[in-house]
């Protein structure tokens, strides 16, 4: 059976170190595997690795799969382990904070190896998902034993373009940005439910197009689909639509570092820094509507900065803050602003899930509480240039959405919620610098903590920290949003990964 | 049966501001192998009716009355297929102006074998020969290279003789040629004449021409046809018509013919007004605008002088230079104009006068050579400031009216715009009180100031050049054939103003043209030219009494003698 | 006749052969007619138009995606529906028209000025200065308008302070669209003046002494106009357009102010789901917009024609 | 002539440097490649080690003179986000993009030539009022939308043809054609008409107000006269005499068509030049800008100086001036 999909954006390498991208690590998942791989929900289940246990807080032991074969016919073994864990930490490496979650790799036999951790790691087997095994003799036949780096010379990396996993699927054609096709791996080592032995990728960059090849029976898969399609899908005779909700957490952030707001009407002294203008804020935004209006229903306003997959999220502080514009307009007044103040709100267009119409109602929203906001949406690349740190945090009010890679909170806390620390690398993409002491030391014992229990209230003391202070503005966990045709069956996972093993195509 | 007869015409051109009746009731028949020629006043509407025979008037022109038949069959109401049938092979036209009757795009060649094709249904080699042997017939020097030249490359007697080969290449039953002659000088004029008669008497061929020369009336025509504003007014045997005119208008047409032999001080100018508000003012010109304000330096010795000039054209452009063909349009020609001077330039059609004359107003560069403006070398100007002082001072009129004035402007636009630009007036007023005063004074009428160039008859549109060229006060004036497309009393108007103009106040002029008559009334001094070379430079007289070089002896054996002209009311003056 | 002597240019207009010509053609009255309209409409829009779309305030997220008042759930409120936003249709189409028809006449005026006064210069001077334009044009060509406008933007950011950046953003694209634009007019005319120069025309206006800006400006334009107000006229549309693909890279009108172009371009994105009003409405208008102006362009051509009268 | 193709190579060069120039001090504008290049989760501290690595730091002299040099090798770099030779990927999508240029170019000239002149024949007439203001339609409808709406009733409703990509293609040495497959044709005809469709109502519109010039010229009132047949006058006399404007059109148009049908690409999912130089915009993959400008510039170097030439081929007048 032959599987034909399409995804807005474009398979850009073969490399599975090159780029830490959920797209490009998704799909060559199929092709590569790690020692741990996620089943349908996202449970952690053995992949190359038949089992593992905690020697040692820093020590793992995994027992490796036996008679696990490479496509082309190589075998698996302990050295290829360690092969791909030291090319992850190579120069071109994108992979390389994953892989430096292990100092050392010791090898007790072929298939025996002891993982050493720099600080027990309670949740190290999230982080071996992506770090993919490739086949060393390969590697070195063919000379690509680093993996592929942006800054390298004209001479052209081997396993850009070219794969040689233990995964499900090879790779039999690959045009970066016009179409790859995969065929069944036939000594494939697991047993799956997928029928297919041939698929096509294209990506397909405009939604329109994307969504008319798949009515129109030229392409059996496509994501993502607008929201606002969905109807005309499930209108349509043998397609339908797909959807579900992802991991993924939009959020709006607020400067409170700075002691003047950039972009703003006042002057000397930053609104945000003031809690009642946050709480304003937040009752000012109705995540109701925009739900409704704006995702067609299919999000779920949130609370909190995580999402329900995600390890580590309290359920109770999910609840969103009320839509309120009186309170909200009285709290301005309190704070000193009875008529609202200026401020720019930095934005992409082609990042999230209809990103550039939630903030145009936010804005609207705001605008009836007298929050005067400007809207600056731009794409994503001069987006981020801008807001980042290399732009310099270059914004006072901004919109990010998070998903946590790891499927824990520790993620996001120690990304979002910590302080601004060059030094101990945290809270770098907390743009606004949030910041509370009492987070930061959490942030800090989650990182270690083994016990799940003490673990977990760690996390939910520092997410009631963060709420109670309105540090962000969560807004909703985005759809996820397929579209299939009938007959086809698959797994839409929440972090929007399609796993070739669950693709079954019936007539 | 009448091979072509043309019944109770009427034409007119409905316009916002009035309709103009351009034909009015006219009659004529051509019979097999007869000469019809057609004189009358420019603007009378000789072409027009040219147009409605073939059916090509150009709108908003229409036929609002009579009727077309040849050979007995009405063509006027056939449907534009079956017209187009008729043109060319059986009536063929020759238009009044050859230099922008050739597609510009085309090689001559390729218009004439495309023409042969259609018409004689003849292969392509056989059709080439055919065009070489056309061109050879028209007088074309060198046929088998200038087949492949583009009608640029031609001077402007050239293209006319090309549009001749065009008219005739299908032997139609009837040609009607509109003006054929004007650009050509006498020897090819009395060739082409001589084909196009034996044409009509060996193939029994029925020709309707149109002219202004007198010459070629008497020389050709079997009977001629009088117009004036539109009407036919007289008509009758050629002896009788120029011999023994009967209505005044033709009277007056010739007693303007300019004479051959003898040089009178001015043109003899008898005026045939209908109507007393017609009546031209004299001029003044001492109190006159054109009199006024002349503030040149003086000069000492001659105001022009041309040294040795060289003009090269490419002829066959090539990728490598060595490979590239040239030829030399002008060699070697050197003349000076003196002061208050006439300067005739004659010759040959196609042997460079028109190329000198672009040379000195500063048109063509020249490969070689000077030409020097009072003592001072334009070629070597760079700055156009400085070049303005001299350019004030000069004029041209242009060979060709129709592509010389600017399809876009008005008339007023189009002669005002060197008074404009020299600032010769104080206000707008003014400046069109002027252009109106020597639209008059060239016998448009003021009425033409608010009309576009493509209104007019091509004589109508040559005054209009001429009166741009007189805005300025020129100093020094380049005629290039100024008055070959005025009929007699115009031109005779035009030359005496010129003429005038020269004696009060020592207007010099280059004066190039193929009629002699002209050249002997106007010039002081007359330069022979043939082949790109000057062959004499003498006085005017001089050269009628006792021409030198052979070419000259030529040209004057083939100039038309008129002896049997009315010379009734014609005073002779001065002498 | 002495009397033309002083008339007012009024009367003067009244009696040229543009106005009898534009009297007497349907066409062309109807078609100036609604270019008026539209150009009332835009300009009055705060006046006439029954809600502020770009008033933040008044527009409800609730509102949005209201079919036109006579489909089942339209509200009478918004005649032509309302889009994602909540905006209605109708009065967004005459906010939008102000924007779309500025930056479009006024960039395609822009580049139409650059690039005839440079391809009459190329053309006229040949040469050198010919070789150097026409180069300069090449290297024009080479950039599309989206990097154009970013790199303006960026650099017109770094100049202007902070303040301005919101009323400069227009200008920017201005300029982009219209730097983008000006070597099609430059090549035509410089191509048609190549021809006209040699002309006897152009030869009889040298010889008066007029200066080649006049010689170029009073004698070629007029007759080197044709091909050019034909992509003019075309090229309004492509403007508007262009802004609106412009503003989605973040350098023109911010989202909150759609113009007519932005428009059509988000109801784009609602087409499949069935809400064809947000897009087609405003497309219809700019379709309307273009024909009239195209039309108007085609008489006015025709008009100016002294030969085709 | 040699002369003048010499004079043109070398200014060409002084062309694709200038571009490159500019170019360099653009990109920075465009937006910051790193973020594009690594994931979220990459530190700092190693997105400004790449940053460095890249030579994004260095002065934007500096990076053009780096640029400048390997160039001239030959050596465009690499593509910040593919990996991959940038002259490599280039190539590869240049037979896309030239077939699909060069079928709506002819689907433009085919119809718009005889349109025009028909248009400008039969001035008042009712059907070329109508084809004149059809044309407008195409053209005042955003291509994004016509692309749609063609998808829409082809792809979905009709289902007669493919609604994106290039179908199959067959490879001809590196040259890979959709010429020769039943699917690659099919897939050729909407974005080919999408494309055309403005192309042609440009070139209609032109050569009919152009004719409508020509037609009242002398010259072709002469060819009348001659009785030649209205076919042969119009189109071979008049309407060669309306060709420079349309020449000139051409040429910049079919420019454009190859470097930047960049909405078309797109909507179509055409993997073609443009949509890759869209993708390197929004990804900041400045080396594949950087060489895909200076291509397009030395294309539109070419295709102007053959518009030059066919001036020559044309009209003869302009022969004297050639140098
Ligand atoms: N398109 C036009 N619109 C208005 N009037 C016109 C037009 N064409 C010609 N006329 C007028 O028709 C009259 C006759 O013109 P025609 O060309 O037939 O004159 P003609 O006798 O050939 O003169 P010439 O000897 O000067 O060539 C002229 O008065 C002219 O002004
Ligand atoms: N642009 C050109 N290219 C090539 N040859 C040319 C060009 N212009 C003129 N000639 C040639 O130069 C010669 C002289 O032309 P010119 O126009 O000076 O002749 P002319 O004496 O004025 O003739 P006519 O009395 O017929 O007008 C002719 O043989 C003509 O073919
Ligand atoms: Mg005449
Ligand atoms: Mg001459």
């Amino acid at each position: 059976e032959t599987f034909k999909y399409a995804f807005q954006g474009s398979l850009s390498s073969l490399d599975p170190h090159s780029l830490n991208e959920t797209f490009l690590l998704g799909t060559l998942g199929n092709i590569y595997e790690g020692l741990v791989i996620y089943d349908e929900n996202l449970t952690v289940t053995p992949g190359l690795a038949e089992s593992w246990e905690i020697v040692e807080p820093t020590k793992w032991k995994f027992n490796l799969r036996k008679g696990v074969k490479f496509h082309n016919g190589n075998d698996f073994t302990a050295e290829d382990v360690v092969f791909s864990w030291q090319r992850a930490l190579s120069e071109g490496s994108d992979q390389k904070v994953r892989a430096a979650k292990i100092k050392n790799i010791e090898v007790v036999d072929d298939h025996t190896i002891i993982i050493e951790t720099p600080a027990p790691n309670p949740i190290l087997t999230s982080d071996l998902y992506f770090v993919y095994m490739m086949d060393k003799t390969w590697s070195e036949e063919n000379n690509t034993t680093e993996a592929t780096s942006p800054s390298a010379d004209t001479t052209g990396n081997f396993a850009n373009l070219n794969a040689n996993g233990t995964g499900p699927f090879k790779v039999t054609e690959h045009k970066a940005d016009v179409k790859t096709t995969f065929e069944r791996h036939a000594d494939y080592w697991g047993n799956m439910k997928s029928n297919v032995t041939r698929i096509e990728f294209t990506p397909i960059k405009e939604a329109a197009t994307r969504v008319a090849a798949l009515i129109s029976g030229e392409l059996d898969l496509v994501y993502p689909v607008p929201v606002q399609d969905w109807q005309r899908l499930d209108d349509a005779a043998g397609v339908k639509s797909l959807a579900g909700p992802e991991a993924r957490t939009i959020f709006l952030g607020m400067d409170q570092g700075r002691d003047e707001l950039l972009y703003s009407n006042i002057k000397g002294k930053n609104p945000f820094k003031d809690i009642r203008v946050r709480q304003a804020m937040a009752h000012g935004i109705n995540l109701e509507a925009i739900k409704q209006k704006v995702m067609r229903g299919a999000s779920t306003p949130a609370g909190l900065m995580v999402a329900p997959q995600i390890n580590g999220f309290v359920a109770e502080l999910n609840t969103p803050y009320a839509y309120d514009p009186k309170k909200s307009k009285e709290l301005l007044a309190e704070a000193g602003y009875p008529d609202g103040f200026e401020v720019t709100l930095d934005c992409p267009n082609n990042r999230y899930v209809n990103d550039e119409k939630i903030c145009q109602a936010v804005v609207s929203m705001l605008a009836k509480v007298g929050v005067k906001v400007d809207l600056l949406a731009q794409p994503k690349s001069k987006y981020f240039g801008k807001i980042l740190a290399t732009g310099g945090f270059d914004t006072s009010f901004y919109m990010l959405g998070w998903t946590p890679g790891t499927v824990d909170s520790e993620n996001a806390m120690s990304s979002l919620l910590a302080c601004q620390n060059a030094e101990t690398k945290v809270g770098l993409f907390n743009l606004g610098n949030y910041c509370n002491p009492r987070v930061d030391e959490l942030t800090a014992k989650v990182g270690s903590e083994t016990d799940q229990d003490a673990r977990n209230a760690m996390i939910k003391e520092a997410f009631q920290i963060v709420k109670d202070e309105v540090g962000y503005l969560p807004i909703h966990q985005q759809p996820l949003s397929w579209g299939v045709r009938d007959g086809v069956s698959v797994v839409q996972r929440a972090d929007n990964i399609l796993d070739f093993r669950n693709v079954v195509v019936g007539k | 049966m009448d091979l072509l007869s043309i019944k109770n015409l009427e034409i007119e051109f409905p316009s916002r501001r009035g309709t103009v009746v351009a034909v009015n009731d006219v009659n004529l028949t051509v019979q097999p192998g007869e000469v019809l020629g057609v004189v009358g006043e420019s603007g009378a509407g000789k072409s027009t009716i040219g147009n409605a025979v073939i059916g090509l008037l150009e709108p908003p022109g229409r036929m609002s009355g009579g009727e077309v038949y040849l050979k007995g069959e009405q063509i006027n109401n056939l449907s534009s297929e079956e017209k187009r049938k008729i043109r060319g092979r059986r009536i063929g036209m020759i238009f009044q102006d050859p230099l922008t009757s050739l597609d510009p795009l085309q090689t001559v060649e390729q218009q004439l074998v495309e023409t042969i094709e259609l018409h004689l249904k003849l292969g392509e080699a056989k059709a080439k020969e055919r065009a070489i042997d056309l061109l050879h017939q028209v007088g074309i020097p060198n046929p088998e290279l200038r087949v492949k030249h583009y009608p640029h490359q031609f001077s402007g007697g050239m293209r006319q003789r090309v549009v001749i080969a065009l008219a005739l290449c299908a032997e139609p039953e009837v040609i009607i040629a509109d003006e054929p002659t004007t650009a050509l000088d006498v020897s090819i004029q009395a060739q082409i004449l001589e084909l196009m008669r034996k044409l009509c008497q060996e193939k029994q061929v029925g020709m309707l021409i149109i002219t202004h020369d007198m010459g070629v009336i008497a020389d050709i025509t079997d009977r001629v046809a009088v117009m004036y504003r539109g009407n036919l007014v007289e008509e009758g045997t050629t002896q009788k018509i120029l011999g023994n005119p009967d209505h005044p208008y033709t009277k007056s047409l010739i007693s303007a013919v300019p004479r051959p032999d003898i040089r009178l001080k001015r043109f003899p100018m008898v005026d045939y007004i209908e109507k007393e508000e017609d009546r031209k003012k004299l001029l003044d010109i001492s109190t006159h605008w054109l009199g006024q304000a002349r503030d040149f330096d003086a000069v000492e010795g001659p105001l022009v002088e041309v040294e040795d000039l060289v003009m090269t054209f490419v002829t066959k452009p090539a990728f490598l230079k060595k490979n590239r063909q040239t030829f030399n349009a002008v060699n070697g020609v050197s003349f000076e104009i003196r002061q208050g001077e006439v300067f005739g330039l004659v010759g040959e059609s196609g042997s460079g006068k028109s190329t000198v004359a672009r040379m000195i107003s500063g048109l063509y560069k020249p490969a070689k050579g000077a030409v020097k403006f009072g003592g001072t070398n334009l070629t070597e100007i760079k700055s156009e400031k400085e070049l303005d002082y001299f350019r004030r001072q000069m004029q041209m009129i242009f060979q060709d009216p129709f592509s010389s004035l600017n399809g876009r402007m008005r008339v007023m636009d189009i002669v005002a715009e060197p008074i404009r630009f020299h600032k010769l007036t104080s206000s707008n007023a003014e400046t069109e009180g002027i252009v109106m005063d020597l639209l008059e004074h060239v016998g448009l009428g003021r009425q033409a100031a608010v009309r576009f160039p493509h209104e007019f008859s091509g004589g109508q549109r040559q005054r209009i050049s001429i009166a741009r060229a007189l805005a300025t006060r020129p100093r020094f004036l380049i005629c290039d054939e100024p008055t070959s497309a005025l009929d007699v009393s115009i031109q005779a108007q035009i030359l005496n103003l010129l003429k005038d103009l020269q004696e009060e106040l020592g207007l010099t002029m280059l004066f190039i043209s193929h009629d002699l008559p002209v050249i002997r009334q106007m010039c002081d001094r007359v330069g022979v030219m043939k082949m790109g070379e000057l062959v004499e430079v003498t006085e005017t007289e001089k050269l009628f009494t006792a021409p030198e070089a052979p070419y000259s002896q030529e040209l004057l054996s083939l100039m038309p003698k008129l002896d049997n002209l009315s010379q009734q009311g014609l005073q002779v003056e001065g002498a | 006749m002495e009397k033309t002597i002083e008339k007012t240019r009024f009367e003067r207009f009244l009696d040229s052969d543009v106005w009898h010509s534009f009297k007497s053609s349907p066409v062309a009255i109807i078609s100036s007619l609604v270019t008026l309209i539209m150009i009332l409409a835009a300009l009055f829009a705060p006046y006439i138009a029954p809600h502020d779309p770009f008033d933040l305030v008044s527009i409800d997220i609730m509102d949005s995606n209201l079919p036109p008042a006579w489909q089942e759930f339209g509200e009478a409120r918004f005649l032509l529906g309302t889009d994602d936003q909540g905006r209605d249709i109708l009065s967004t189409i005459m906010y939008g028209a102000r924007i779309s028809l500025f930056v479009g006449f006024a960039s395609v005026i822009f580049s139409m000025v650059v690039g005839i006064t440079l391809g009459l210069i190329s053309g006229y001077a040949g040469g050198r200065v010919d070789a150097f334009i026409m180069r300069v044009a090449d290297i024009q060509l080479s950039f599309p308008a989206i990097l154009i406008a970013l790199l303006i933007d960026g650099v017109a950011r770094g100049i202007v302070p902070k303040e301005l950046h919101e009323e400069l953003s227009i200008y920017v694209l201005i300029f982009a669209i219209g730097i983008s634009g000006w070597v099609q007019y430059a090549r035509t005319v410089r191509g048609s003046t190549l021809v006209e120069r040699n002309k006897e025309y152009v030869q009889a206006a040298r010889v008066i002494g007029i200066r080649p800006g006049t010689i170029l400006r009073r004698h070629i334009l007029p007759n080197v106009m044709g091909p050019v107000m034909v992509i003019a006229t075309i090229h309004l549309a492509i403007a508007i357009i262009t802004e609106a693909t412009l503003s989605f890279l973040g350098v023109g009108v911010p989202p909150t102010t759609p113009s007519l172009g932005t428009l059509i371009r988000i109801g784009n994105e609602y087409l499949f789901s069935g809400e064809w009003w947000i897009t087609i409405f405003p497309g219809i208008t700019l379709v309307i917009l273009v024909l009239a102006v195209n039309l108007l362009g085609d008489w006015l051509r025709d008009a100016l024609n002294p030969k085709l009268r | 002539m040699v002369s003048f193709l010499f004079k043109r190579l070398l200014q060409s060069f002084v062309v694709m440097i200038t571009v490159a120039l500019i170019a360099f001090s653009m990109f920075r504008f465009v937006g910051d490649p790193i973020n594009n290049m690594v994931g979220q989760d990459t530190t700092q501290q190693e997105r400004e080690e790449l940053r460095e690595k890249l030579g994004l730091n260095d002065p934007f002299l500096v990076q053009f003179g780096r640029f400048t040099l390997n160039a001239a090798q030959g050596d465009f770099g690499l593509s910040y986000k593919y990996r991959v030779p940038v002259s490599e990927m280039i190539f590869e999508r240049m037979p896309a993009t030239l077939e699909l240029a060069f079928v709506s170019a002819i689907i433009a000239l085919f119809f718009g030539i005889p349109l025009g002149v028909y248009t400008a024949l039969k001035r008042k007439g009712i059907l070329s009022k109508f084809i004149m203001t059809m044309s407008l339609v195409g053209v005042s409808l955003p291509t994004f939308l016509t692309g749609i709406l063609l998808i829409l009733l082809f792809g979905v409703m009709l289902r007669w043809l493919p609604t994106f990509g290039r179908g199959d293609v067959i490879e001809i040495g590196s040259w890979t054609t959709g010429f020769l497959t039943v699917s690659g044709l099919k897939s050729l005809i909407l974005p080919s008409i999408t494309l055309a469709l403005f192309q042609l109502t440009l070139i209609m519109r032109l050569v009919r107000a152009e004719m409508l010039e020509v037609l009242r010229t002398d010259f072709v009132k002469f060819a009348k006269a001659r009785g030649l047949p209205d076919r042969a006058v119009h189109f071979k006399h008049a309407l060669k005499n309306t060709l420079v404007p349309v020449i000139t059109i051409t040429g910049l148009q079919l420019g454009s068509l190859i470097a930047f049908a960049i909405i078309t690409e797109s909507v179509f999912q055409w993997p073609g030049m443009g949509l890759m130089f869209i993708q390197a915009i929004s990804d900041v993959d400045i080396p594949v800008m950087a060489a895909y400008l200076v291509l397009i510039a030395f294309f539109f170097v070419v295709i102007n100086m053959i518009v030059d030439l066919l001036y020559y081929a044309v009209d003869p007048r302009l022969r004297a001036d050639n140098e």
